[in-house]
């Protein structure tokens, strides 16, 4: 009798077939997706357990677990692509709770006639940056919707990890007297973005920062030092995660703009599109509140690493019932660093 | 569900399969071809199979119109979305129907193409009427059965002066393609001793235009539903006639068939489409007076008329068994690709793209019998 | 393709139309093929028109013919 | 000096507004969203923690985690909606891995455009069924895209739960032998989904099956029989669900049709529509491989829960090099029953 | 970046800082009005104001585009989207300035309107040649800065016969807003000093429109560039002025600023646009001879002529101060629902939306020193 | 609203075009609104166009005018 392989008989036309609403309808086309591309990618043991989710072994100590969607245009953009960019954002926000990233799950929402060639390119990207991190996508979801409902592909991650017991960081626990340090220079994958963007019409040489971080937090939480919080300033820039740290932890925080490191073009750029660098999109850095007393030793540990080269202690905590954020200037003045209001930017993250 | 259920109905199928057992002579094999898509649907689906005897086989015929429909033809529906910018409307089972260049109605969807799934010809009017800007065009296919709504809707257009609408015409005729197989038949082919004839096709034309194949042929030719109950009383009745030595037509499916049919739905049909001179049907080749065309008077409704569009053969894969087996002298198991390189995701061949067609039921539903 | 169903006529409407009735389910068809229909009919539906009317003594003798075959048969 | 209330002033017009890029931007506008909607609706301590992820208490055991993204179309449908069916759909994957669900994150991609008040709807609706379900929302992310490039909501939830040490449920665990059962009737929920479009043209009194089946699982793991594994059959319906298991154990299955139920309604929509009811989507059953000693007890555990009051024993495990799904018909013969092959239902799910 | 970052140096800063303090005589005040937005957004955003001493003010002016825009001429560019369906084509600034009907253009999108952000009044045009079978209207505000961009591409269009691209003209003139806050102050407003000139518009018109305030209304006028350190020196130079009873018209911003601007500039747009005969400012009412309207010659580029659309005028809402903030009478902080209603996320005045409008700046940069 | 940058002109296009330099980002813009541009020039940009030529000798001049009084305040 013909021998029939398992399910399905002709391999994907990867280099030139496109999503269809077959590939999402729970059939034989969507279980050949998933084998011939995401598993093939993502291959590890959970996921290859097969079933509605994954059984995880036993981890000691709190859950943490983060989720973010990421619907970034273009898709592909200098430094990175929105694969790696969706493992590192869900894993930066896993670890800047003080979590070790353990385990990430990835759903997609894909849209008619999306070329299977670049769901290819961005899952190969999504496996090579959960693996460069340690971090394997043990579950997953495939989802279709005809042409015109969506924009290529939608890519949600979920991360869960662990913090040990007496480790707390949280946006709560800035104090009048900390200091804030930040990891490197700002602006660069929401510049990089837009430099995209045909109708701006600027090209510059800004390359994103799409990074996981888990590794520059745990070299700075080996220090042992007193570090109230971290956080990945992303969508809304330095200046909104600034701003929600301050209001979370009811004080007021003063910045030092010199001390603020920008990248010439980044800062061009900004330039040329009225747009100020505090608010622009980042996605490889942090800001930690750490205790003044600790200033030194955190910011040695993170100079010490690679992510942390330019890390710079770019302001303090300070009491402030409006909990506003303001900022010596370059110039020596003093001013408000508000809350992004609106949004002209493109789709960053 | 009235007139369903009780045609689907376990027990009764038993007397039924107790009857053909002892009607079917031992000494000697039955084979009867089932017309229709719509049988060979219903007897997979329902397993009938299992319930006649061994030497009674039933072989699958080439009336599914999916199946019977040129990939020449599924280019043109392409070509009007995907070059000529139209809205494409065609019932659901055309969509993954696999054409020239590797794609299809959903992949040309895919690519650009604004094709919707249509459940009736009037939603495609309904189209239309709701685009004016746009060119809409119904891509129309089926036997006797689905050709009156199409003639309904090109005459509904005609009355609403729409300047948007038309109709890309593959209907085709059901007599023609039963002549076919039984001038072609070789002696060497499998004898087929008689017809399970057309249900639906049948409400509309009546059970008169195969009298001929009883008379002619000296065939006998059961028209019967497509309940499983139906099929298999069908089979008692040709057991019968063979037994007896007749070659008549009976009709099974008095409920809804009679001998002259539905006249109304003819002369419709009548004052809207003509006889094309010639027709290429998949796997059967070009088949004289065997479709048909928008009448000239209502050529503006012609999508063939309308936009520039030529028809060309697209020869099937080599390797494909599909004219064999819609002529019935090949079994979908007798093709060397049949389930391997030709499953129903990436059929081959047009048997393996309905549900109706005699390989993708064998796949879907028969396979565990290999 | 040639999938038809036969459904009870529950209601008439303007334009020829009509709703039909199939086990709870309703849905409106087109009578444009057809003549004579009246509610509680039952017709043949196919791609959203009737194709005929179903004869229901008919549909009873044929049910009717399979019960005494099968008693014939088991006899 | 003016009081500013903190961040942000007038209240969301939650009755007349609609979405726009700003509620996307990582702003303030971005923030009150989250508050005034998302928050007010998901109260819970996790939430409220307010950082890029949830901090949960230690949890015994091993971990399960399953995503899923929802897209159903359309959005409301007899029976629910797409918030409950993301928390459902969701709580069951973890659930039928034998898991004790105990969070979930939510994400939402919004379309520019979307009415404030269908949010606030499908929101509220999520929250009660995160709450009948005690499974909290801890964590979540919202993204904005443009009109024209989503489709309204896009919900992609995320459940994390844990199962004991002595529990694996897995779908390749069936054995020749064993027995199916299904908890209820199926093609409820995809024949709701089907009856609300337009074009289809049909009215039917049928309602989505949507539900959250923990209680019921955990009814029926109390009875500590021989269960392999458990699976909700959503998408491809109970056709591919068993196809799922049988490939994934090497096996093959034998149905009996008359044994599965089937509501008179779906039926009828479905010999409208040229379906087959075991291909039609199901939230709100499951299938359980069972040893054929522990059928009954099971059964019955199942019986006595209210949402398996018309369980019924549909099959059993067979040994099958082809790994075939067949089925004895109600006719008296026996067919394949083959994966689904292709998709023209309207999304679902 | 060359020509930018030493015009924001803070070591030079320190020094003007000094020389400012030293030239304020601390037994008076001093009140000054920079004309511009760019003036307000650079003062706000370096912290100017902590580098003066206390008795020298700066009073914000009118010099904003965006906040003079009255919400008519917005729910104009909203109208042209909605009922008209062109696409509009807007500067960002637009997008979020609050117009009739809780709407925006932003919101506007939301609700359907093809409205997109350009950043060169060249990608409008490029919009209009892309969209051939689509109307495309280019909502045009700014100040004489603005406007020669405009004109060059309504004479493109013209060139190549666009049939499908207008321009909704709402270009306004800033010596006519001059003359209107010299000539409406009462004796109980603050006194202004002397005011810190247009930069950008002044590259194009030139420092002489200028001149006449110096003579007829006896208040020295600096033309200043738009970084920190331009406005330091302009500062220093008024208290000058004013130190040595000169009023004259002094020009900062030689390195762009000529006493005749750009004649080249000036001539294309004297070519395209000629004076309306009033406008109304946001703010500060209708004004003779303060804005520029297509001529007739260019008339079918006019978005008001090709589409029917009527300009209304829409109060403010009752408690904004817009106007006396705009005329320099009284500050942010002076308005009732400043910061409570009235936030950039929900401006109620058009001083609020624009981050160069002087109750944005207060708000985003300058709340800390309530 | 009115915000323009100086930046250098690297490359001279046709139809009045240029490329010009900000501190490493470079864009198109257009010189239909001035006259005798050459590379290596720096203008003022706005929306795209270039609105006047920028004065290198008088930027130098007010930077230095700066610098002395700075210095002269400090003395
Ligand atoms: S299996 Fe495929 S290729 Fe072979 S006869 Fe059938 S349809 Fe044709
Ligand atoms: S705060 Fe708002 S309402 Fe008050 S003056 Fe300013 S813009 Fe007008
Ligand atoms: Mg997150
Ligand atoms: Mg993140
Ligand atoms: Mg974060
Ligand atoms: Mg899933
Ligand atoms: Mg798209
Ligand atoms: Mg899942
Ligand atoms: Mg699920
Ligand atoms: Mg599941
Ligand atoms: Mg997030
Ligand atoms: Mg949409």
């Amino acid at each position: 009798m013909t021998k029939v392989r398992e399910g399905y008989v002709r391999p994907l036309d990867i280099k030139n077939g496109r999503v269809d609403l077959t590939h999402g309808s729970g059939g034989r086309a969507m279980v050949q997706l998933i084998e011939e591309l995401f598993a093939r990618h993502f291959a590890n043991e959970w996921l290859a357990q097969g079933n509605d989710g994954a059984l995880l072994p036993p981890a000691g100590g709190r859950l943490v677990m983060a989720t973010d969607a990421h619907v970034v245009s273009p898709l592909f953009f200098p430094g990175g692509d929105i694969g790696c960019l969706s493992v590192h954002g869900t894993i930066n926000d896993v670890a800047v709770m003080g979590a070790t990233p353990l385990w990430l799950s990835a759903s997609f929402i894909l849209e008619e006639g999306f070329p299977l060639a670049d769901l290819d390119r961005i899952v190969a990207s999504m496996a090579r940056a959960s693996k460069e991190a340690g971090v394997p996508i043990v579950t997953g979801d495939t989802k279709v919707v005809e042409a015109g409902k969506a924009d290529g592909v939608f890519i949600t991650t979920t991360g869960v990890g662990m913090v040990p017991e007496d480790l707390t960081l949280s946006g709560d626990r800035a104090r009048p007297g900390d200091v804030v340090l930040l990891s490197g220079s700002i602006g660069d994958h929401g510049m990089a973005i837009m430099a995209t963007r045909e109708n701006l019409g600027f090209a510059a040489p800004i390359v994103s920062d799409t990074a996981a971080l888990h590794g520059l937090i745990a070299a700075m939480l080996a220090t042992d030092a007193e570090i109230r919080c971290l956080r990945d300033p992303t969508r809304g820039g330095l200046a909104t995660t600034i701003n929600e740290i301050a209001r979370q932890s009811g004080v007021g925080v003063m910045l030092d703009e010199a001390a603020i490191p920008v990248n010439g073009e980044v800062a061009a750029a900004c330039e040329f599109l009225g747009l100020d660098p505090l608010y622009v999109a980042n996605e490889g850095k942090l800001v930690a509140i750490v205790a003044a007393a600790d200033a030194d030793t955190v910011l040695a540990a993170m100079r010490a690493h690679p992510q942390g080269s330019r890390a710079a202690l770019i302001g303090e905590v300070v009491a402030d019932d409006h909990h506003f954020v303001q900022m010596t200037t370059g110039l020596g003045g003093r001013r408000i660093v508000d809350w992004l209001t609106g949004d002209q930017l493109p789709r960053i993250c | 569900m009235k007139y369903v259920d009780e045609f689907r109905d376990g027990k009764l199928a038993q007397g039924l399969a107790a009857a053909i057992a002892r009607e079917a002579r031992p000494e000697r094999h039955y084979a009867f071809m089932e017309f229709c898509g719509g049988h060979t649907h219903a007897i997979s689906r329902y397993g009938v199979t299992d319930l006649l005897p061994a030497n009674v086989r039933m072989v699958h015929g080439p009336g599914c119109p999916v199946c019977v429909l040129p990939i020449g033809r599924i280019d043109m529906a392409i070509e009007l979305a995907l070059r000529h910018q139209a809205i494409v409307c065609s019932y659901g089972d055309c969509l993954r129907v696999p054409a020239s260049d590797g794609l299809s109605l959903m992949k040309a969807r895919s690519r650009g193409g604004d094709i919707r799934m249509v459940y009736s010809a009037a939603d495609a009017l309904k189209t239309a009427q709701d685009n004016p800007a746009r060119q809409v065009a119904f891509f129309a296919i089926g036997f006797e059965t689905t050709t009156p709504p199409t003639a309904v809707v090109v005459k509904q257009a005609a009355a609403l002066g729409l300047k948007n609408f038309s109709v890309l015409c593959c209907h085709v005729l059901t007599p023609p393609a039963m002549h076919h197989i039984l001038a072609t038949r070789q002696p060497s082919d499998i004898a087929i001793d008689g017809f399970v004839g057309p249900a639906h096709v049948s409400t509309v034309i009546g059970s008169r235009p195969y009298e001929v194949f009883a008379s002619d042929y000296r065939k006998p030719v059961v028209i019967a539903g497509f309940e499983p109950l139906d099929v298999m009383q069908a089979i008692l009745m040709l057991l019968k006639q063979v037994n007896d030595g007749r070659a008549e037509i009976e009709n099974e499916f008095t409920r809804a068939v009679t001998r002259d049919g539905n006249p109304k739905a003819q002369a419709i049909v009548a004052e809207v489409l003509e006889l094309r001179d010639e027709f290429e049907w998949r796997g059967l080749g070009v088949m004289k007076k065997s479709a048909l065309a928008l009448r000239r008077e209502y050529a503006e409704f012609d999508a063939e008329r309308r936009f520039p569009l030529a028809y060309s053969v697209v020869p099937d894969n080599k390797a494909c068994e599909c004219g064999a087996i819609l002529r019935g002298v090949k079994r979908p198991q007798d093709c060397a690709i049949f389930g391997t390189v030709c499953t129903p995701e990436n059929p081959m061949g047009s048997c393996m793209v309905s549900s109706e067609g005699a390989c993708a039921a064998h796949y879907t539903y028969g396979r565990y019998k290999q | 393709m040639c999938l038809a169903i036969p459904a009870k006529v529950v209601e008439l409407l303007p334009d020829d139309q009509a709703v039909i009735d199939l086990g709870g389910v309703r849905k409106e068809i087109s009578l444009a093929l057809v003549s004579d229909v009246a509610v509680n009919d039952y017709v043949i539906v196919h791609v959203g028109y009737a194709l005929n009317k179903l004869d229901q003594d008919e549909a009873e003798k044929t049910l009717a013919l399979f019960a005494e075959i099968g008693q014939v048969a088991a006899a």
